[in-house]
């Protein structure tokens, strides 16, 4: 592999962080609003989203990249390709995330809540600065976790024509038909960046450990 | 009306989609148990450096793509003269990476099973496998079943990869029947509610041994 | 959308493949290949709109034209009756007859006959596929049988799988064909036609007939100004002289035209 | 009935599930006195605490905080809206059994906090504040500390300067000593005799006998929910009139 | 020293981490005989009886179970493989203070497992052995039980039958009651007391004076890894000879 076959696995995994990147936060945003409306239990949509979540967790993403890039534009909505990969990434990793805030609410202690309105905190101000931050921090290791996940379905964004890390391995060896060092090359790189969140998430769980009542 | 029955009309390809992709799960999943339970043994042998190994595969595993280890296996061995149909390579790459990670569950089991059972067990005069086999795996198996059934969901998704190295599971399937009949969101609609149904079913199966386990008092959250 | 839609937006939504030489295949990093020399002409022969072009993989290719999102397929795809029922050809760019590829020095296969029970790869959903039964009826003729058939996202994938054993015979339109013996003369050789005639042409959505009018109007420029036969020989080593003039859009016209 | 009543609890009646384990209590609470709140397991001694500043919610009687009824709107006639319940709770300190304190922030900014967002206090006279309370109740030295490093004992003590920081009307205590170690019972004990000194106005639950009878100005004793015995310390603990505190003082052997 | 010692423990020493925890201890069972060794926390005790069965390594000295040495091949000088200590294991039954029973198994697989797989018994007479000793210990009634269900008292008389089923020449105990409530400790006492009128050799780590006084044949007191004091019960109870003995029953109160 020559320093040209390099330099376009560099772009390849620079492709592959940014759309994870942007599919990352809008999916933890979307699955702690997610969790939230489901505390609220309103009925169809308590459903819609229990449906919603079920049918997520057994997807291939894939699957759902497929779908979403070739169908939606049946249904006159017109995608392009990485508005569908960063979709179809977000949509997978929402379901997750908001599983992991839900669980984080749930386990809440309802004592810190008595504690909070009985110094005449409202709702939100105790959402805010004492629920939010400490969900925050038990949800952060499990979330790390889920974005390494994230990360290694990636590459189900290169059957729509994403030039992600794993598509660039075609482009070489389609030229010099030799697959393999591309191949190992991408690993590579995909072994640092996945290991990077590794590392994040043994942080982040000491970091958590503070909150251990 | 007309396009459902496009679909109809190549219901085999899906059935043999059907068929391929549960095939390739449940073998998968059977094989990559026994790899987890096999590599937990090795493991407690303790063994310094077969254990550095075996952690240095399961960190390799932990963090490398599921597709980018079936490419290696398809298009990559060939070039130093491996080489495998598309189905076995797709076999042996979900069986060794979801091995690593059932294996990666056991041993997180493992360490805070009490030391207790397992000196009742040698004290009663158990050999080391008859307390791996009888004692130690038992006790693994049930307390990290919810997060087996997680695994298990993963490599159920895993397995539609491998249409990229040519398997002709349930994605592949509704792939070339959009791109004959233009048909797209049927297709892959059809391809979800097979994936959902093999789901559902496994999540069932959980369940059911869930609440076997629980009676014996191992509690899952 | 149709002529007056991509005027109005000064936008030509151009779909190319990444993966398909000698049609469209990526050197260092950027697009080359027949239909990027096209794409150029292109841009001299219009200045009412500017060109967008995207690159995506086969798969889909010709669902995302058919569904409108992308304006018209630069490509080499080839005319098939399913893809005639939802969309329309521009007047073909060049001659498509299917052969077969085996690996060089790879004596059980001498002619057609051969074939049989041996193992092909194609592209999934592709041309190739479709007129397979061609094939079918042929070996037939001489006792023989289709073998097992493998279905690939893209061809280079075929082709390494055929260079390593996987594969006995890859099937191909002709000028593919030429350029992966040309570039591989060691590892590959072309085998015999397994199809009737076939073109190569442009899919445009059936809802864009001016679009259509106005790209063959390009076509017709480029055979008159000579372009055409330039860049065919430069990229297919031969020219094509008697394709037809005018659009294909119905299965019947196909068919004569083709001579099925 | 003084017009000068820190707390006023008038026939006040609680259920859970239709069980009464509230009936008909009335208690005033005078400001600068220290109530203690005595009985048997589940008399009702939480709830009754914890109805004074609207954490149940009573189905029946009236509850003041100086002039201002509690949880009910008396213009409207209507619950009061959550804003309205923070600006009483305010006026109203409560530390628990539990301690509560936030363990993400330190000591600190568990003080802080409440003076900041609630009190809209600036972020430095809050410091300034909150850094006094903490040399209050002795635990200046472990302002950076978290929570999770402190001794049971040392967070009732943070809990406590966390109340105290509101400048509150009325403390409520609920068995603030019942989950510290016998050595660290005496410390909060201490910061809480301290206060009462102090004139702060107090009502503890408490199964300490010796602060009851020590500290407090008033002594009741809730029985099923039902408020027997109300006197001062003095003679509930030596003259206890009804049988059952009699009973009760008897099998604690005090 | 008789030749028919159960268990002999010569000169035996033993150290964690550089520090001696057991230092030349000597100590003689014989058949039959029930000894109970007593001792502070942290003296060397589940130490010791660990070393009997070979869960610890001791670095010098020899332990003999009939005229078998533990832990040692006597021919060959070296370490025994896994197989031989299986071997001996089988002969010697250990009850712990935590019970250890498999929770995956219920009360009656917990009694045959060892007998199928270690003993090689067939399954019907494993089977019929493992309800007899149920029976013994009155624990047949919860037989389909799993251990989960179980009492601490009732888990500990599992854990006795499941050793007794394996026939030893020897049973060990560690803290068998320490971990029961009060109320339960009783009854696996009893259960003990059994087997010691039966005949059964024990070695017993306790803290229940009152059994190691009615039920005992020997006392052995360990202090900092040293066997400092071993007698008959009641010379043990009454006139002890070293002074730290004195002062350990003395606190004790008894
Ligand atoms: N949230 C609730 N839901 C239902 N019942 C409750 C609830 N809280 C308290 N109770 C019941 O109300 C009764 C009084 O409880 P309360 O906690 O006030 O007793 P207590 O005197 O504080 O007891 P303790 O000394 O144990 O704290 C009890 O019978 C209790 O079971
Ligand atoms: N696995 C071990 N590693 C290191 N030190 C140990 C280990 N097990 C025991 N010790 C140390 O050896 C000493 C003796 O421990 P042992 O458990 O035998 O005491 P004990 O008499 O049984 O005490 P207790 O009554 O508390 O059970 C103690 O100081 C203990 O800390
Ligand atoms: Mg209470
Ligand atoms: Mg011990």
């Amino acid at each position: 592999m020559d320093l040209n076959a390099w330099i376009l696995l560099l772009e390849g995994a620079w492709t592959t962080l940014w759309i994870s990147g942007v599919a990352i936060i809008i999916g933890v945003s979307a699955g702690l609003l997610i969790a939230l409306i489901r505390q609220k239990k309103i009925p169809i949509i308590e459903q819609l989203l229990t449906l919603y979540i079920s049918l997520v967790r057994s997807t291939p993403l894939i699957t759902l990249v497929l779908f979403l890039f070739l169908s939606l534009p049946a249904l006159g909505i017109h995608l392009e390709k990485h508005i569908a990969a960063i979709l179809s990434l977000a949509i997978n990793t929402a379901a997750f995330n908001a599983e992991i805030w839900r669980s984080a609410i749930r386990n809440f202690s309802k004592d810190q809540h008595e504690a909070a309105m009985s110094v005449g905190m409202t709702h939100w101000v105790f959402f805010r600065h004492i629920m939010l931050p400490q969900m925050i921090a038990v949800s952060l290791p499990p979330l790390v976790n889920e974005m390494s996940f994230l990360i290694k379905g990636s590459p189900a964004i290169a059957i729509i024509g994403i030039v992600d890390l794993t598509r660039v391995t075609n482009r070489i060896s389609a030229v010099t038909y030799q697959p393999l060092y591309p191949i190992l090359g991408a690993g590579l790189i995909y072994m640092i960046i996945v290991g990077v969140l590794v590392k994040l998430q043994y942080v982040a769980e000491k970091k958590a450990h503070r909150l251990a009542m | 009306m007309q396009q459902w029955s496009a679909i109809w009309g190549a219901r085999d390809i899906y059935i043999d989609g059907f068929f391929t992709t549960v095939y390739l799960f449940v073998t998968s999943s059977i094989l990559a148990f026994l790899l987890g339970c096999v590599f937990l043994y090795i493991h407690e042998g303790g063994k310094h450096l077969t254990n550095r190994l075996l952690m240095s595969f399961v960190s390799v595993m932990r963090t490398l793509p599921f597709l980018i280890l079936a490419y290696l296996m398809y298009y990559g061995l060939p070039q130093v003269g491996i080489r495998f149909e598309a189905g076995t390579a797709g076999l042996l790459a979900l069986w060794i990476y979801h091995g690593a990670y059932f294996f990666e569950i056991f041993r997180g089991q493992r360490i805070v099973m009490p030391k207790g059972l397992i000196e009742a067990a040698v004290a009663h005069g158990f050999r080391r496998h008859q307390v791996f086999i009888h004692i130690v795996l038992p006790y693994v198996t049930m307390s990290s079943l919810p997060l087996l059934g997680n695994q298990l969901i993963i490599c159920l998704k895993d397995t539609a990869f491998l249409c990229i190295i040519t398997v002709q599971e349930i994605t592949a399937a509704a792939n070339s029947v959009q791109a004959t009949y233009f048909i797209p969101m049927k297709a892959f609609v059809v391809a979800i509610a097979l994936y959902w149904i093999v789901g559902l079913g496994l999540e069932f199966g959980i369940r059911k041994m869930q609440l076997f386990s629980r009676k014996r008092g191992f509690m899952h959250v | 959308a149709d002529l007056p839609a991509i005027e109005k937006s000064g936008v030509l939504k151009v779909v190319t493949e990444d993966n398909y030489a000698p049609f469209n295949f990526i050197t260092n990093g950027k697009p080359d290949g027949f239909n990027k020399d096209v794409l150029v002409e292109l841009k001299k022969y219009t200045h009412k709109f500017k060109i967008k072009q995207s690159i995506l993989p086969w798969t889909g290719l010709l669902a995302a034209v058919s569904s409108g999102q992308y304006d018209v397929a630069i490509t080499g795809a080839l005319i098939t009756d399913d893809r005639l029922k939802a969309l329309n050809f521009v007047a073909p760019l060049a001659s498509a007859q299917d052969f077969y590829v085996k690996r060089a020095g790879d004596n059980r296969i001498k002619s057609v006959a051969d074939l049989s029970g041996k193992t092909l790869g194609v592209q999934a959903g592709s041309a190739l596929l479709a007129r397979l039964p061609e094939l079918v009826v042929m070996l037939a003729k001489t006792g023989g049988k289709l073998g097992k058939v493998v279905q690939y996202q893209s061809y280079p994938e075929a082709y390494a799988d055929l260079a390593n054993g996987r594969l006995d015979y890859v099937i191909n339109a002709v000028i593919s064909v030429n350029d992966v013996v040309k570039k591989h003369p060691n590892i590959f050789a072309k085998g015999q036609a397994v199809s009737g005639h076939g073109f190569v042409a442009w899919p445009v959505p059936k809802s864009s007939p001016k679009l259509l009018a106005f790209l063959d109007g390009f076509v017709k420029h480029l055979k008159d100004t000579g372009k055409l036969k330039e860049l065919q020989l430069k990229w297919f080593g031969q020219a094509f002289d008697n394709l037809p003039d005018q659009p294909i859009t119905n299965v019947e016209e196909f068919h004569r035209l083709a001579g099925i | 009935m003084s017009d000068d009543a820190a707390i006023r609890v008038v026939k006040l009646s609680k259920q859970f599930d239709g069980v009464e384990v509230l009936r008909d209590i009335n208690l005033t609470v005078e400001k600068g006195e220290v109530v203690s709140i005595l009985g048997s397991s589940g008399s009702g001694k939480s709830t009754l605490l914890r109805c004074m500043n609207w954490l149940e919610q009573p189905e029946r009687g009236k509850i003041f905080l100086g002039h201002e009824r509690i949880g009910v709107d008396e213009h409207t006639q209507h619950p009061m809206t959550n804003k309205q319940l923070s600006r009483i709770r305010e006026r109203v300190g409560m530390v628990f059994q539990s301690f509560n304190l936030w363990p993400h922030l330190n000591v600190l900014q568990n003080v802080i906090v409440s003076l900041v967002y609630v009190k809209k206090m600036a972020k430095s006279d809050a410091h300034q504040l909150a850094l006094r309370q903490l040399e209050k109740v002795g635990m200046l030295d472990k302002k950076d500390n978290y929570p999770i490093t402190l001794s049971g004992g040392q967070k009732q003590r943070v809990a406590i300067a966390r109340s105290l920081a509101m400048s509150p009307e009325v403390l409520l205590f609920d068995e603030p000593t019942s989950a510290l170690d016998p050595e660290r019972v005496g410390e909060v004990l201490a910061v809480m005799k301290q206060l009462s000194l102090e004139g702060y106005t107090m009502v503890v639950v408490t199964h300490e006998m010796e602060f009851a009878r020590m500290v407090s100005d008033k002594v009741v004793f809730l029985e099923q929910g039902k408020l027997i015995e109300q006197s001062d310390p003095e003679s509930f603990f030596n003259h206890p009139k009804s049988e059952r505190v009699q009973q009760f003082l008897k099998t604690l052997g005090s």
